[in-house]
């Protein structure tokens, strides 16, 4: 899915939990999640906490996509 | 820990300290979708969740040895669940009518509880 | 290591007072026969029938097809660590019919398939329709557990295999054919610019009526090794392996292993054939690890530049055909890979269970899930009940004059994953 | 006879080239261009009744219009079977020939079959939905492409069984047929690894699911001007799941209109997807599409703005082939509505 939106001119980022399985389908910009069945969350914490982590994960996707990338990169921070 | 809904293989194991037994009351896919949320929880998967040759819409019984203790995710284990059900999806969209007789049924356990015992043997 | 293969030719099989192969026929003693089996004493009767090419005749479900063989001259007996001593064969001289096989059925678990039949469209798909079949039927005693059927069921086939290539041992073959493998050392001397080329052979093993035996050893519990051809040819890999009709390697099938002989067609041509690596299909993912690390380690300490590998079997078999094919390409081997398809009756169905970018040359026995459809026959040699199960539930139906729905995976040898067959798919 | 309509660009047509490419469709009675050799190779077993002639930028500018008056053409003639093409490597023309060939399949109903290059964009688009014969990469390979694709189609006309794709030279279109090598396996295996070795070309007779790779797109100059689109396969739908999106194996995606949402709460949101365990996803839809920290970040300039809808499918992370299809489908409405750039999420 990921290869197709990149396909169609559009830069893409893709947050996941599973990186190699993102970099199997050929996304080219990752951002590693927190966990399958919360990957933007985390429901040990405090609501506020949660969208804390949030969103600096979703700051992280942005900078991903500020950033030219010429092959399969992971934004680890 | 063992995933299974294969009663022969519960009555012969649910006493053994070594491993846990998880009985599940229903298909192979509800053993393979118990597989999978434990692999998502960070078990680590040990033996391969398809039979051999006993295609999944023969055999109605499954027994999975998952690890005892859980991890970070597995990516390999994850890989190979989720490969497991869209393998037993095709199968069953494939419907065939099935009809055992007890024979089929017990034979049908038997294997299942052979393959496992192998495997914990060969360990 | 060198053997000489004597092919005597076999065109018709007939019962008669005295075993013997006289002008292409092969006689067998009936009685000779049913006594051997009965040695065994899990067996309270036996019946033995004939299969002849053409002839409308349907057997099922069939146990295992195998060669008679007998080794004429150099160490060792066929079968080594079943029948024979456990003798390192495959020198030497062996005898074979050629054109006759034993086989055997037999109702080990209530959901058997394997199907022969002799005429018709369903015997385009078996290679055992061209044959001249002694069909074994044996009846277990009461109360036998499967493990123990299923073993006496595959030694009688052995014996009955030996008695009959007994036959041919003071024959004088129709045509001889020699493969030779040279050593390690010796390959590199005569063909320095060839590229070296093994063949990597996955056995099925994974419990009962799933298994595979290495020299009388059950190939679960062993690790990844190596073989010179010729010891296949001289039956030190045997089949226990009863389920999945279309694509499970029957004794027939390793001991004509068709990779081995069309690999030693271009030996000293095109390529060096060094050798055969075994390697199992184990339950666990541990297993599956070790046993592709120790094949993809041998090749690349035997200096491959390339590998064919064969798999047996369906389901968690392709995850150690993808393993096996990930780490030897990873050495920089080449590999080619033989499988079969599960492409869903319509064929639209992703095949395989696993896939990988490094398994860009695959060749295809075809999808073992279309139909097929197989005309009543007038005999049924064995387990007639059997139809009916097949037809209850797992790949077919049976309908009332006797005629079978099914898909192809009920007939033996049909979708071969070594490649026995023509048959492929698109 | 097999009453046969073929469809034709202006260059085939002797229109003209490049400069001629404008013209709309039009139809002509008599036997036109390729006709004359198809129609040769018929051997009086079919006979084109009609030719469609259009240029192809006409046809790829205007494309609901030429298809709509290409139809009705074809309906006029009620044929037994349609040809488009063969298009060789002509971008634009194979894309029409697969179009127009595909619609008079669907709406028609009538058999139809086309020929490119296989590099030609229109094969990739095309062969699962139409048979498309592989031809040679340009006009010179007329021949050789009448010689296939003839036959295919007499064969497709008369409603006869269809072989494999190596047996009757159409594309493989994922459909997996079975039919009878001239060697068998274990020679072809050898054969195989001899051209492997050499280095020479080889082709495999089961081609592993999709495994290419798409460069990276530039990066996007200013975020704080850009209009971000969120797509996830992480199955999250209004709640009550409207548009009956199934567990797995899904045969459509999901499309939300999220004007005015900033948060995704217990009571208006959840997951539709069978593949892991929705209890936390239903609680709080933010931890798997996190609308929140959007709203809040275009709030404060950080972006352009959120694109008012987001994209919703329950594709596993390893479930490629059906995703693959919805997303060059929704892809192209995200650059419709001027997307700058996409966030995916997947569990």
């Amino acid at each position: 899915m990921v290869k197709e939106i990149e396909r169609a001119g559009i830069p893409v980022v893709h947050m996941c939990t599973v990186v190699p399985i993102s970099l199997t389908v050929g996304a080219n910009r990752i951002v590693p999640t927190i966990a399958i069945p919360h990957p933007l969350g985390n429901p040990a914490l405090t609501m506020e906490e949660e969208k804390a982590i949030r969103r600096s994960l979703v700051e992280r996707a942005l900078k991903a996509l500020e950033t030219e990338v010429t092959e399969q990169t992971v934004f680890e921070k | 820990m063992i995933i299974t809904n294969n009663d022969w293989v519960y009555e012969k194991y649910k006493n053994y300290d070594s491993h846990q037994v998880i009985f599940i009351e229903g298909s192979y896919k509800d053993v393979l979708v118990k597989t999978r949320d434990k692999i998502h929880e960070g078990y680590e998967l040990l033996t391969h969740p398809l039979s051999s040759s006993l295609k999944p819409n023969e055999t109605p019984f499954k027994s999975i040895i998952i690890s005892e203790i859980k991890d970070k995710l597995n990516v390999d284990s994850l890989i190979i669940i989720e490969n497991s059900i869209m393998s037993w999806e095709k199968f069953n969209n494939n419907k065939l009518k099935l009809n055992f007789t007890q024979q089929i049924i017990e034979d049908f356990k038997l294997v299942d509880l052979t393959v496992l015992e192998g495997a914990l043997n060969n360990k | 290591m060198k053997l000489e293969l004597g092919y005597i030719y076999i065109k018709d099989i007939q019962f008669a007072e005295e075993s013997k192969v006289e002008n292409g026929t092969l006689y067998v003693n009936k009685e000779k026969v049913k006594e051997l089996v009965l040695e065994d004493e899990h067996f309270k009767s036996v019946e033995v029938d004939l299969a002849k090419p053409g002839e409308s005749t349907r057997i099922m479900p069939v146990k295992d097809v195998i060669e008679p063989r007998v080794k004429v001259e150099g160490p060792g007996g066929i079968f080594p660590g079943m029948v024979s001593k456990v003798e390192t064969v495959g020198s030497g001289k062996t005898h074979v019919l050629k054109g006759a096989a034993v086989v055997t059925t037999g109702k080990i678990v209530a959901f058997q398939e394997g199907i022969i039949d002799m005429t018709g469209p369903g015997s385009e798909y078996t290679p055992f329709s061209k044959l001249n079949n002694l069909v074994l039927i044996c009846e277990p005693v009461d109360g036998l557990k499967q493990h123990d059927h299923e073993r006496a069921l595959r030694f009688a086939g052995y014996k009955v295999a030996v008695y009959l290539g007994e036959l041919a041992r003071t024959l004088v073959p129709d045509q001889v054919e020699v493969f030779e493998t040279p050593t390690v050392k010796e390959g590199l001397k005569l063909y320095p610019e060839l590229p070296r080329v093994a063949y990597v052979l996955m056995l099925q093993s994974q419990g009962l009526m799933h298994d595979t035996y290495v020299y009388g050893v059950d190939a679960k519990q062993t690790l990844t090794t190596m073989l010179y051809p010729t010891e296949i040819m001289d039956g030190a890999i045997v089949s226990g392996n009863c389920v999945s009709a279309c694509d499970k390697n029957t004794t027939y099938h390793h001991i004509n292993n068709p990779v081995v002989h069309d690999l030693f067609s271009e030996h000293g041509k095109t390529i060096n054939f060094v050798g055969v690596i075994i390697t199992n299909e184990n339950v666990y993912l541990a297993d599956k690890e070790r046993s592709s690390n120790w094949s993809a380690k041998l090749a690349e300490f035997l200096g491959l530049d390339g590998v064919i590998i064969s798999q047996e079997g369906f389901g968690n078999p392709d995850t150690d055909l993808i393993m096996n094919c990930k780490k030897i390409e990873a050495k920089g081997i080449k590999t080619v890979i033989i499988t079969d398809e599960y492409a869903g009756r319509d064929g639209s169905s992703q095949s395989l269970a696993d896939a990988d970018a490094s398994a860009n040359a695959v060749v295809t026995g075809g999808n073992a899930n279309q139909v097929i459809n197989l005309p009543a026959l007038e005999k049924v040699i064995g387990y007639t009940s059997v139809a009916d199960i097949i037809a209850g539930g797992f790949s077919g139906s049976l309908h009332e004059d006797g005629s079978i729905t099914a898909e192809l995976q009920v007939i033996t040898g049909a979708t071969n994953e070594m490649g026995f067959n023509k048959l492929s798919a698109r | 006879m097999i009453k046969v309509v073929q469809y034709i660009n202006q260059f085939f047509a002797n229109v003209g080239g490049e400069e001629m490419a404008h013209i709309p469709a039009e139809v002509r009675t008599e036997v036109v261009g390729p006709g004359l050799a198809f129609q040769q190779a018929f051997k009086g077993e079919a006979e084109i009744v009609a030719t469609i002639v259009c240029g192809d930028s006409y046809f790829n500018e205007n494309l609901e219009e030429a298809k709509k008056t290409i139809l009705g053409m074809v309906k006029e003639y009620n044929p037994d079977l349609f040809i488009a093409g063969p298009a060789f490597n002509a971008g634009r023309y194979g894309v029409a020939c697969g179009t127009i060939a595909a619609a008079v399949k669907e709406e028609l109903n009538i058999p139809v079959l086309t020929g490119m290059y296989k590099e030609n964009p229109g094969a990739d688009m095309f062969k699962n939905k139409v048979y498309i014969v592989s031809t040679k990469n340009s006009a010179v390979g007329m021949k050789d492409a009448v010689k296939k694709m003839a036959p295919l189609a007499l064969k497709l006309a008369k409603g006869e069984q269809i072989l494999s794709s190596a047996e009757e030279g159409y594309m493989p279109n994922g459909i997996r047929v079975n039919f009878f090598e001239k060697e068998r396996g274990s020679r072809r295996a050898v054969n195989m690894l001899l051209a492997k070795l050499a280095g020479k070309e080889f082709e495999t007779e089961f081609p592993m699911p999709d495994f290419d790779r798409v460069a990276p797109n530039p990066a996007v100059k200013d975020i704080t001007k850009a209009k971000i689109a969120l797509v996830t396969s992480g199955g999250i739908v209004p709640k009550g799941n409207p548009d009956h999106i199934e567990s797995s194996s899904a045969s459509k995606y999901g499309k939300y209109d999220i004007e005015g949402v900033t948060d995704l709460t217990e009571a208006t949101y959840e997951t539709a997807h069978g593949g892991y365990d929705p209890v936390y996803a239903n609680q709080d839809s933010d931890r798997v599409l996190p609308v929140d920290v959007l709203r809040d970040l275009e709030k404060e300039g950080k972006i352009g703005s959120l694109h008012r809808y987001f994209y919703t499918t329950v594709g596993n992370g390893t479930a490629v082939k059906s995703s693959k299809a919805f997303a060059a489908e929704f892809s192209k409405e995200l650059l419709a509505d001027g997307v700058d750039a996409v966030i995916l999420t997947s569990t």
